[in-house]
């Protein structure tokens, strides 16, 4: 076995160094990802490795780094920057939507560029309404930019990997509780594919479709449910734009069911575009309406119970599953 | 100055301080979770500050806003409870340490986004210019906050239109692990106001004296309705940015430094030599502090939890 | 008769002025609303009127503005702060999301913020990809603000006053295609609530359920079916968060069938809430999938040509709605 | 200055007004839809400023952008038939005036959003920097956009950075209706690169050879790795903003006053003067750029609208 088990963080780490090392053109910046190693740990030691000129601290200017990693994208640079908390993206959210997306199509298809933005979202750690959003949703309404969410090392890996040597815009959005989980990650090169989804769980009653930390409870509530005769297929979107409307429709043409579960505030959400495409796809194959568990409609509150309350828990899947295979 | 002054100062500093402790002294424990940038190193700034405002006037905090909450008047249960997620807590248990906020003092919150409440003290000082008011307000910010796109503008409106906002730099010489040095074009901050003709001054942020007397020079400027100031307070934060930071980018010789300039021992030797306090009244002083503390350490750990229900309440008006 | 035939751009002329003159705590910031008028017309006079102190030209600073409304509402005040074209919305979605929205929930309730952002936006003009978006999608997921987008001169004058008096925050989104519209509007006062949806006109075949421009679009599609009759029924939403689902679903419960037409992108648009809703509301009443007409997923191109073919036309909708009752 | 030269910057800049001229024919009569900025008035900054650069070098352009695009080598028809979304326009008519770009040009482009191309900008020079290049990058912006928080990012990053980028500011005195005196607290907008440690200068923008001059020098000392500089072209917009500008803003003595200066015929008199060109000759330059213009609005109306499939092409790569 040429598998080992590394952490979600570790895997970051390591498709950060092999496409450092493999291509003289990426380089990183953003706030703290020098000597300090990045809020989360994921560039530790990149700066010591591939010096100041390639490891860029920055000062707290996000508009101007998503702006100065747009013009080095464009002329000829691989930039992959930070953003520290995804929180914080409605400050460069004009140089993303107005500038990042679509400078290509507006300049008639003649500009290229390979800019991925790094960043992490989600709750779990009490920070309140300023550290702990999921705004996934407000990205795949941009077009020009995909949007990448990865549960899993493997995936976390590969999918950064393919990011980075991808020639469009990436967003590629982290969840700050998934940074020291663990899973098996091949020591040799591999490449995820952006724009599928993979069944991480077979079933035959209901599809879940999840995507980011919410694959976890997912698989917790399928195993409960395996116990109680319920067969759940579980599938990680990881990517969400574009979105594997393929894979999820084959699932439900087998299930005739689904429930979408995601931690973002639940109107608008990314939950909403999934089920109206289900809707369109499958209309005729649904057995029963599709369930969202999602997060609250309310800025995520500081207090560890509620905050537990304001993101979908194992339970909840539990509970919507059973509710939609009454 | 009077021993009545004297004592509310060195009190509210001692406050600070040990308040701040006990919270490090919660985390370490896990009793505190999430996030909690400390002020301990900062008192002087807060408290020599907001020392000088009236009751109605208004501050704006930051990340780093536990101390600006209990000068403005935060009752440290209240506070300690809220950073506890406590039913108790001044923002019942959603705001946080990111987030103590108290409008009903003039605190108009702290907040999470670096840079994020420029824009708000820059409209509280319209509100007071278009109610004809005399109110003033002091808008504390990091030296990181400085490269913030919004620092910009908000000073270019603020000197424009001639707004009663005391802009307050908080230069603790890091933003997070970035020193001003590697992130700031110019290191004497005071030259960014050259940019909105604002007048700008340094100060010796670890001198409580020092931050009274230039305060009250601005703040009476701008209660006379003639416009901003950008000061900015020199000063050091004892730990590190939050509980993960191994300090990496900062020398434990250059923490020692800035230790031998503690504002409260600074300011506590001063009234001794001018026989003002007594070491005696200094140390009681400093046990009544550390009972407050307990007590309001008592009140937040005994503090039910939110009810389930509060999850959907306060959001709309 | 006490009504009068007045334009789009009047009637939020009128809105303006009857509150101003009202309540001294109301007041206009943003860019070119002073002498010039606004770039659509409609703070015209309105500087001469009530003063510079009350209608405030302000540098090109767009999150200083939405900042400095947010800090004037905290404080006593009731600003109306405008943002040129929603387009530019980007550069201060921080202040919008992080600040303004959750101002007074992370406060435990203890401010009130009573500021109305107006701003304008479609497509229309061949402005190309900075001056045509449609981005209301955004701030239905983002919980706290109230989303509003009138399409007549009577619910556009109701509206806003009634946003003005809201202690709420409230986008208040027009079109840029409505300003010289017009429409039958009362000399006297009036105020039209929000979160309520008005059924435009009465049908039995088939719901769809719209807002803003598209209405209009909708209207010509539903007559020029009842020539062929087809009895549509049209649903105008006028606010899209709070989302008014019970007169969709009663809509739905006569009809059975539901087109949703919107002029955003399609992906992540505010149709996909809506329809999800009716899904989850209404699925035992849906005789056929809900479709969506909606812009194309693209940033807006600035030829005419494309620019037509980027959002609905009567004929798409027409289409759906044929295809829904097939 | 060679007779060369002199032809070629004087041609440049009667092309753009021609050019412009005929755009806002186009407007009223309703065969150009949309937006449109015309830089009649301002040619001598952009023909001047990019005069200096290298083909490689880079520029970013602005809502206001005719000017610079053509200064850059853009062919005309293709940019006249981008404005009229024609499908052989230089981005296949899906960018229009507001978007004009060809980076093979290395034009970075025109942007819609004000001060939306100053971060570009800062990363065309940190490419540069990166890839050891010897490129220098100028970014064009409006004096309007000086107050946008991208800009002191951005001018703050490019400083520390010491990135080769000239921020060459358009100061026509006004950002649509709103002046410089209203807009920002400094008048002297060179005052801004104070913040930034930058240095700075005001440059005559209506006189093409100082324009040239100062450019230069700012390039060169880019060029050198010694970093960027911010220069305030001061110059003026003939037409108003756009086509529904009623111009209330500013008086009609205002407008004559900069007229006067007018960079072709201030250029022009210079040459004769200085005998390089007759004055026939200028006169024979002038139509065969008519002639041009007719040629470029002969191919842009001719040209074919976008087929249909264009629609969802150009997007990803
Ligand atoms: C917009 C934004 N960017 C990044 C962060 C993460 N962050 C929190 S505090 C901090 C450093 C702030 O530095 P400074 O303004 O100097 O305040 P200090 O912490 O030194 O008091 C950073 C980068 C944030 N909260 N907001
Ligand atoms: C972010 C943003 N805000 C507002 C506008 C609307 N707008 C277009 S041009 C302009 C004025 C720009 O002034 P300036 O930068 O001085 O450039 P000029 O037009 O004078 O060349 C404004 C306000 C915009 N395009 N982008
Ligand atoms: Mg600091
Ligand atoms: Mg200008």
């Amino acid at each position: 076995m040429h598998n080992r088990e590394i952490t979600y963080r570790q895997a970051l780490h390591e498709a950060l160094t092999e496409e450092m090392e493999r291509d003289g053109k990426v380089f990183l910046m953003g706030e703290d990802i020098g000597p300090y190693g990045g809020a989360y740990g994921a560039t530790k030691g990149l700066i010591e490795k591939f010096g100041e000129e390639r490891v860029r601290d920055t000062a707290i200017s996000e508009a101007a780094i998503i702006g100065a990693g747009l013009g080095a994208a464009m002329t000829g640079m691989r930039p992959v920057v930070e953003i520290m908390y995804i929180d914080f993206i409605g400050i460069c959210m004009g140089q993303i939507n107005n500038q990042v997306a679509k400078i290509r199509y507006m300049f008639g298809g003649k500009a290229k560029v390979p800019l991925v933005i790094r960043t992490e979202g989600g709750a779990g750690r009490t920070l309140g309404a300023h550290h702990s959003q999921s705004l996934e949703a407000w990205f795949m309404h941009i077009p020009g930019i995909r949007v990448v969410m990865p549960a899993t090392p493997y995936d976390a890996k590969g999918l950064l990997k393919t990011s980075i040597r991808n020639d469009n815009p990436t967003l590629f959005i982290e969840h700050k509780m998934l940074y020291n989980t663990k899973g098996q990650v091949p020591k040799s090169e591999y490449l995820v594919p952006l724009g599928e989804a993979e069944v991480k769980r077979k079933g035959s009653n209901i599809s879940l479709i999840t995507y980011s930390r919410m694959l976890l409870y997912s698989l917790e509530a399928a195993e409960e449910l395996e116990r109680q005769g319920i067969s759940v297929e579980v599938i990680d979107l990881r990517t969400l734009f574009p979105l594997d409307i393929k894979t999820i429709t084959e699932s439900i043409k087998k299930t005739n069911r689904a429930v979408i579960v995601e931690e973002d505030c639940k109107t608008g959400g990314a939950g909403a575009e999934i089920g109206m495409q289900i809707m369109e796809n499958s209309f005729n194959w649904l057995d029963a309406p599709i369930k969202r568990v999602a997060g609250a409609d309310v800025p995520m509150p500081k207090s560890s119970i509620l905050e537990k309350l304001a993101i979908p828990s194992k339970e909840d899947i539990v509970k919507a599953i059973k509710e939609t295979l009454r | 100055m009077k021993k009545e002054e004297a004592i509310f100062l060195l009190k509210q500093m001692m406050q600070i301080r040990q308040f701040e402790d006990k919270i490090w002294e919660l985390l370490s424990k896990n009793i505190a979770q999430g996030g909690s940038h400390l002020y301990a190193g900062e008192e002087a700034v807060a408290v020599g500050a907001i020392s000088i405002l009236h009751p109605d006037d208004y501050i704006t905090s930051t990340h780093r806003g536990h101390g600006h909450a209990i000068a403005k008047g935060g009752k440290l249960p209240e506070l300690m409870a809220e950073i506890l997620g406590k039913a108790t807590g001044v923002c019942k248990g959603k705001g946080g340490s990111l987030h103590l906020a108290d409008l009903s003092q003039g605190n108009l919150g702290a907040n999470g986004v670096v840079g994020g409440s420029l824009g708000i003290a820059t409209g509280a000082g319209l509100s007071v210019k278009l109610r004809k008011a005399k109110q003033v307000v002091i808008c504390f910010f990091g030296d990181g906050a400085t490269n913030q796109g919004i620092f910009h503008e908000s000073l270019n409106m603020a000197s424009k239109w001639r707004l009663p906002v005391i802009y307050l730099c908080e230069n603790n010489l890091y933003g997070m692990s970035v020193s001003v040095k590697r992130a700031s074009a110019v290191e004497d901050l005071t030259k960014k106001a050259l940019a909105y003709g604002m007048p700008a001054e340094n100060v010796d942020g670890m001198d409580i004296l020092m931050v009274r007397k230039v305060v009250k020079k601005w703040v009476d400027f701008a209660r006379e309705g003639k416009g901003p100031a950008l000061l900015i307070c020199n000063t050091y934060r004892y730990y590190g940015h939050s509980r993960s930071d191994a300090k990496v980018y900062r020398s434990r010789e250059e923490e020692d430094l800035w230790r031998q300039r503690d504002p409260i021992i600074l300011f506590s030797k001063r009234l001794i030599k001018e026989g003002i306090l007594k070491e005696e009244e200094i140390k009681d002083l400093e046990k009544k502090v550390t009972e407050e503390i307990e007590e309001a350490t008592r009140f937040a750990m005994e503090s039910p939890l939110p009810e389930s229900s509060a999850l959907y309440e306060d959001l709309y008006a």
